[in-house]
């Protein structure tokens, strides 16, 4: 077969300019990072005082404090419960489990502004205190969705009689489910929960309209303050050092999951 | 079946309702002001002398102070609003009369005479504790010589902002009061006018300028003044402590300094104010907090912290005397200048800036 | 005196274990189950023999408790055990594609349900030993479930059903995934392990092949319903219905009257028969087994032209065409296209069943 | 498994709570003068559906069809060349160079809008480069940014469904006298609408709600339905602001609606 060079050149070009306009900011923050001076760009001053300066800024300390207890809340929570409603809804016969994937997929497709404003009235409904409460449920609220999606096809590829031949052999239900539903769905579980936190993480909107006084995740923050002043090169300390955190993560994964496929042959 | 599925929304309503039980056992001072107005050692001292804890929120605008305080989400016992907004508050009775007998430190003090004004407006002068004032004025950047020629120029001062002959990148503040305000200013008239002919007047001005062909013209918050020291902007309407601000973080990085500072001879002065809410469940805490702010010492040292021009005359002198302020610079009230001060006109008038400001910004 | 010990020794040899009385079970609407009476014996192996969606894996699952009847009565020992918990009856399942827990080795599969009793470490080491032995997989213990192949999966799945010691075993086509050979050899292990075990075996099968060999009682259902009960022989021999005789082997069937007892009427001849209890002249269809029927040159009788033959290692498939209607002959002799033949069989081999 | 049903009633109870009745409250709020913040008075009234002729919400509305709709096309056309690329590359790393794509978005949102804000004033570190750009304000700085933020999300469900696919398919209709670009046309497209869809879906409805993005890189002088919505809500009429979000709660719906006829189950939605 004649491959075709001008599609595929196209391609080629294509991706790296997607590489380049998504990563982009992601180069500026880090130059920002390591530059000595925050308003003056003249010539390049190598620096990582705004690396030490991130512990120095207790407000930015605390909020990346809260924002990785709700990460890690609202994804422990989330994961839980998304599988066991997701167990649920796979039991469902097949009108009534797509009626509630709709319903499901509502938060999901829904833009994050109606979302917040949604949770924002009815937590308000209920005179709920706002902050982290109501961060924590809301974060389990849009992460939820998620987790049902990534742990369904994964049910879907189960024996069927999996869960039968648990009871038969004398598990209760409950067993049944923690002993081997869930070691068998695993893989979707952790992919549920790598989604929701790194959206808990990377949520802005509807935090939002969850936070209250001087309550902050990491997002809002740095949104409040964008309206006082310049935010200040810590700010892009910390979040380089996330990026390259997870850039390094991704590929020792990769390179663990290769080295373990050759392994196994 | 059916009956399952009730008890299950059920227990998600009761849920939801248990959860607004808050914890924390020691007693909470709710407090809301602006972006970087208050020295955090000195609350820190506050919790500590007082064995509270000060939870303290920041707003962008008296607006949002406003809605914060209506939304009732947080029931605050200390905001620190502008004069035009303690005269809203109190005409709408969402606001406490200050207990004089409470604030021991009142009787060391003066304040000076544009805060006096206010201290003893009939109408509301009862609710109020002046924190700090200034003007509102205009930020440059030096490195274009012309934005200065032009701000000094006969039809210069706030005119400069609106000019659609120069080729300047201005910023206007989005606030309907202030840039509006701005826009009568350079007509010549009141800021505190309500003559539809001369709002829309200004409203033209306004107009003509965002359509301006040379250079650009934005809107923005208390950012403006960082782009203003960088150099993205030549000029900027902000508040007279924005550029001291900018000043201290500038000197603290050892960066030169390219800005500076012009109030025109007509402006407004803007006077911020304690005011304790109806929402206050703490009143006495709250009293003890303005009074621990009238402490001379604590006042002294929240004034070099924040950079606005203090209330307090003898706090003004140790500022000049012993930590070397250059307050000529900005003094709000120089001999042979014309000053007013932002009243409020109703929420009709309020309405119609609002108006006039989204109208602009379509346009 | 004698003859009562030895009929209370047969009855209770031949106890009752579960005992099935008018259980219907529907699914949206459509009958499932309608009705359905029968006991099983203990140590019996029984086989629910009927095609695809006949409710035999209906009954199954009933009986293990993963679906719940709508009506009649399901007794296990005499004690009706409707809201007796999958986990807690003394039943265990082999399924269909096995359902081995994919995140365990072949020992935990197997010791699932014995940790589950908190039984002594030991004595699971033990056990699991034994009912590896037992299905010829010693040494496996430590195997990874994906690595084992469709008869060792199978084998896997039976030790970890036995290992439990259940009074009745159920297992919902178990050889349907294995190849020819694998799934010979299994028939016959199975019952020799039925054997030594001890246990109540119910089979769900819809291959008569597998339900003939294995079973001591076949039951055949169609849509719902039991159409016969009875020995592998009687299944074969005596089918009650078309359904069955069509369902079971391969048949010549041919409508007939029965004149008499002893005497029916087919194309055209009158033959003698072993059967009885017909209503004089009724229409009645006769089954004749491929096997059954010889082939003669041809002289009177039935006569016809051999049509085609096709071998079949151990025999030839002969057709032969008599007057319009095909015949199928079993045979160990090779016959000629066109051929001239006439039908022969013993009076025993002819089987009367109602129109 | 059938036993296991009861599991779903807490998580329908949830969504009821969660998601029916606030937008029932939504729609109470667009027709009559509920409020959520002081609920005195009440009666019907349409007074924020006039909302909906007024010119700022016609602007607002204007311009979020303008950006988000180029930035979705953008997205596409950029996109799925891409997701193309990516579920056809034969490399052993080949979900590695996916998730590097996931990478930014662990890297907060709101920072990276500053971080383009810099790119586009004329003072900031590409100086240090010689570079020097003065966009604040322009529609392309906006969609520039946009494309930058969303782009991932149209290539994710795009390449979910390309890799799933079966490459017999292709080679079939090869095998039935199609060329590459019929092959492609007729069967590779037909068969990742549903991913098409998806992406287009996490494009949009994202673009045209941002509010943070447009008034950072718009200069205040951009406003998208977004920034209508969040301006109201904290700092005006939460009957202007429910009515806005009423709007585009039917925009989402109606979109959904497309998705739901691809991909039941929603799972392109991943």
């Amino acid at each position: 077969m004649k491959k075709n060079i001008y599609g595929s050149s196209l391609q080629v070009f294509l991706t790296a300019f997607t590489f380049l306009i998504v990563y982009l900011p992601i180069l500026v923050i880090i130059l920002i990072s390591i530059h000595g001076s925050q308003y003056n760009y003249d010539s390049f001053k190598l620096t990582f005082k705004w690396y030490r300066e991130i512990i120095n800024d207790q407000q930015l300390v605390d909020a990346i404090i809260v924002t990785l207890q709700i990460a890690v809340l609202a994804t422990t929570i989330s994961t839980m419960l998304g599988t066991t409603f997701a167990i649920g809804i796979h039991s469902l016969k097949k009108k009534n489990r797509v009626r509630m994937m709709v319903l499901n997929n509502v938060p999901v497709v829904n833009p994050d502004i109606v979302t917040g404003i949604m949770l924002f009235i009815i937590f308000r409904f209920f005179r709920m205190t706002f902050g982290f409460p109501t961060m924590l449920l809301a974060h389990i609220f849009f992460a939820l969705p998620f987790v049902i999606l990534s742990v369904l096809p994964k049910l879907k590829q189960l024996d069927s009689n999996l869960f039968d031949a648990a009871l038969d052999l004398g598990a209760t239900k409950f067993q049944a489910i923690v002993r081997v539903i869930i070691p068998s769905i695993k893989v979707g579980m952790i992919a549920g929960a790598l989604i929701a936190f790194t959206m808990s993480i990377d949520d802005f909107i509807i935090s939002y309209f969850m936070k209250q006084g001087e309550f902050h995740n990491v997002s809002t923050l740095i949104y409040s303050r964008l309206a006082k002043r310049q935010i200040s090169s810590n700010v892009f300390a910390y979040n380089s050092l996330v990026v390259v955190l997870t850039i390094g993560m991704m590929i020792l994964f990769n390179s663990l999951n290769q080295t373990q496929k050759k392994v196994r042959g | 079946m059916r009956k399952s599925l009730i008890i299950s929304v059920l227990a998600v309503f009761v849920l939801f309702s248990l959860s607004l039980v808050g914890c924390s056992s020691k007693e909470k001072l709710y407090v809301l002001n602006w972006g970087k107005y208050m020295n955090p050692d000195l609350i820190d001292k506050f919790e500590t002398e007082n064995n509270v804890k000060v939870v303290y929120e920041e707003v962008g605008s008296n607006e949002e102070m406003e809605i914060k305080l209506k939304q009732g989400i947080t029931d605050y016992d200390i905001m620190i609003p502008s004069e035009y907004m303690i005269d809203k508050l109190s005409q709408e009775d969402l606001l406490l009369p200050i207990n004089y007998s409470l604030l021991t430190n009142l009787e060391e003090v003066d304040f000076f005479e544009d805060a006096k004004v206010l201290y003893e407006n009939e109408d509301f002068g009862q609710y109020l504790i002046p924190y700090f004032f200034g003007t509102v004025g205009i930020m440059y950047n030096t490195s274009n010589p012309n934005v200065k020629t032009a701000l000094e120029s006969d039809n210069g001062g706030f005119c400069t902002l609106f000019d659609v002959n120069n080729d300047f990148r201005v910023a206007l503040y989005d606030s309907p009061r202030d840039t509006i305000g701005a826009a009568l200013m350079c007509l010549g008239y009141s800021v505190n006018s309500n003559n539809d002919a001369e709002l829309g007047e200004a409203e033209d001005l306004i107009e003509a300028a965002l359509a301006k062909s040379l250079g650009s013209i934005r809107f923005g918050q208390d950012d403006l003044k960082g782009d203003v020291a960088k150099g993205n902007l030549d000029l900027a309407l902000v508040y007279s402590g924005d550029y001291f601000e900018m000043v201290f973080e500038y000197e603290a990085e050892e960066t030169d300094i390219e800005f500076d500072y012009f109030a025109p001879n007509h402006t407004n002065i803007w006077i911020d104010a304690f005011v304790i809410p109806n929402t206050s469940k703490n009143t006495d805490l709250a009293h003890k907090f303005i009074n621990f702010f009238l402490d001379l010492d604590n006042a002294a040292e929240n004034a070099d912290w924040v950079g606005y021009t203090p209330v307090i005359s003898e706090v003004y002198n140790v500022m000049v005397n012993d930590y070397g302020y250059d307050y000529d610079h900005y003094y709000p009230q120089p001999e042979g200048s014309s000053r007013e001060v932002f009243m409020y006109l109703g929420s009709e008038h309020a309405q119609k800036l609002n108006t006039i400001l989204n109208a602009v910004r379509i346009s | 005196m004698l003859i009562y010990y030895l009929i209370f020794c047969l009855e209770d040899k031949l106890k009752k274990l579960i005992e099935i009385e008018g259980l219907t079970k529907s699914f949206d609407d459509t009958l499932v189950l309608k009705s359905i009476d029968l006991y099983i014996r203990e140590n019996e192996f029984i086989t629910l023999l009927g095609p695809s969606g006949c409710g035999k894996t209906t009954l199954l699952r009933i009986l293990a408790g993963f679906e719940s009847k709508d009506s009649g009565i399901v007794k296990f020992d005499g004690n009706i055990i409707d809201d007796m918990p999958p986990h807690e009856r003394p039943i265990n399942t082999v399924f269909q594609k096995y359902a081995l827990f994919p995140h365990l080795d072949v020992f935990n599969n197997i010791a699932f349900g014995l940790k589950l009793k908190k039984i002594p470490k030991d004595e699971i080491e033990k056990a699991v030993k034994d009912a590896l032995k037992l299905v010829k997989l010693e040494g496996f213990e430590s195997r990874n479930i994906k690595t084992l192949s469709g008869g060792q999966q199978q084998r896997v799945a039976i030790a970890r059903a036995v290992v439990n010691k259940p009074r009745l075993l159920l297992l919902d086509e178990p050889l349907a995934a294995l190849d020819l050979k694998l799934r010979q050899d299994m028939q016959y292990e199975l019952k020799e392990m039925q054997r030594a075990l001890g246990i109540t075996f119910v089979f769900v099968t819809h291959d008569q092949e597998e339900a003939l060999t294995m079973s001591d009682t076949v039951v055949v259902m169609n849509e719902g319903e039991i159409l016969q009960i009875g020995t592998p022989q009687d299944i074969y021999n005596e089918p009650k219905n078309r359904f069955i005789a069509s369902f079971i082997g391969e048949s010549n069937i041919i409508p007939g009257i029965m004149l008499k007892d002893y005497l029916v009427k087919f194309e055209g001849y009158e033959f003698e028969c072993v059967d009885k209890g017909f209503k004089k002249d009724a229409e009645i269809e006769v089954v004749l087994r491929p096997e059954d029927i010889e082939l003669k040159p041809a002289n009177g009788g039935i006569n016809g032209v051999v049509t085609d033959i096709i071998f079949k290692g151990v025999h030839y498939e002969i057709i032969v065409d008599v007057n319009g209607r095909e015949y199928i002959i079993h045979s160990t002799d090779p016959q000629l296209v066109g051929n001239k033949v006439s039908l022969s069989f013993d009076k025993e081999d002819i089987h009367v069943m109602l129109r | 498994m059938k036993s296991l049903r009861r599991l779903i009633y807490p998580y329908i109870a949830w969504l009821t709570v969660l998601i029916i009745i606030p937008f029932l409250f939504i729609v109470l709020a667009t027709i009559s003068t509920f409020h959520i913040f002081n609920s005195y008075t009440f009666r019907f009234t349409f007074d924020s559906l006039r909302f909906l002729t007024d010119p700022i919400f016609l602007n607002a509305f204007k311009n979020s069809i303008k950006f988000a709709g180029i930035t979705t096309l953008i997205c596409l056309t950029v996109g799925y060349p891409v997701a193309y690329f990516f579920a056809n590359m034969k490399s052993k790393n080949k979900t590695l160079y996916v998730a590097l794509l996931i990478v930014p978005i662990w890297s907060n949102m709101i920072v990276r809008i500053i971080a383009w804000e810099n790119v586009f004033k004329p003072v900031s570190i590409l100086n240090l480069f010689n570079l020097s750009f003065d966009m604040i304000g322009s529609d392309i700085a906006i969609i520039i940014a946009m494309v930058s933020m969303y782009l991932p999300f149209m290539i994710f469900p795009i390449y979910a469904v390309l890799d799933k696919m079966d490459h017999g398919y292709i080679e079939a209709s090869r095998d039935l006298g199609a060329n590459a670009f019929q092959s492609f046309y007729k069967v590779t497209l037909p068969l990742s609408l549903g991913g098409i869809v998806s992406g287009i879906i996490m494009t949009l409805l994202p673009a045209m709600t941002a509010f943070a993005l447009p008034e950072r890189i718009g200069g205040g002088t951009t406003i998208l339905l977004g920034n209508l919505i969040e301006k109201e809500i904290f700092r005006g009429s939460f009957s202007i602001a429910a009515t806005v979000s009423f709007v585009v709660m039917v925009v989402m719906l109606s979109l959904f609606m497309l998705i739901v006829r691809f991909d039941k189950e929603g799972e392109t939605l991943l």
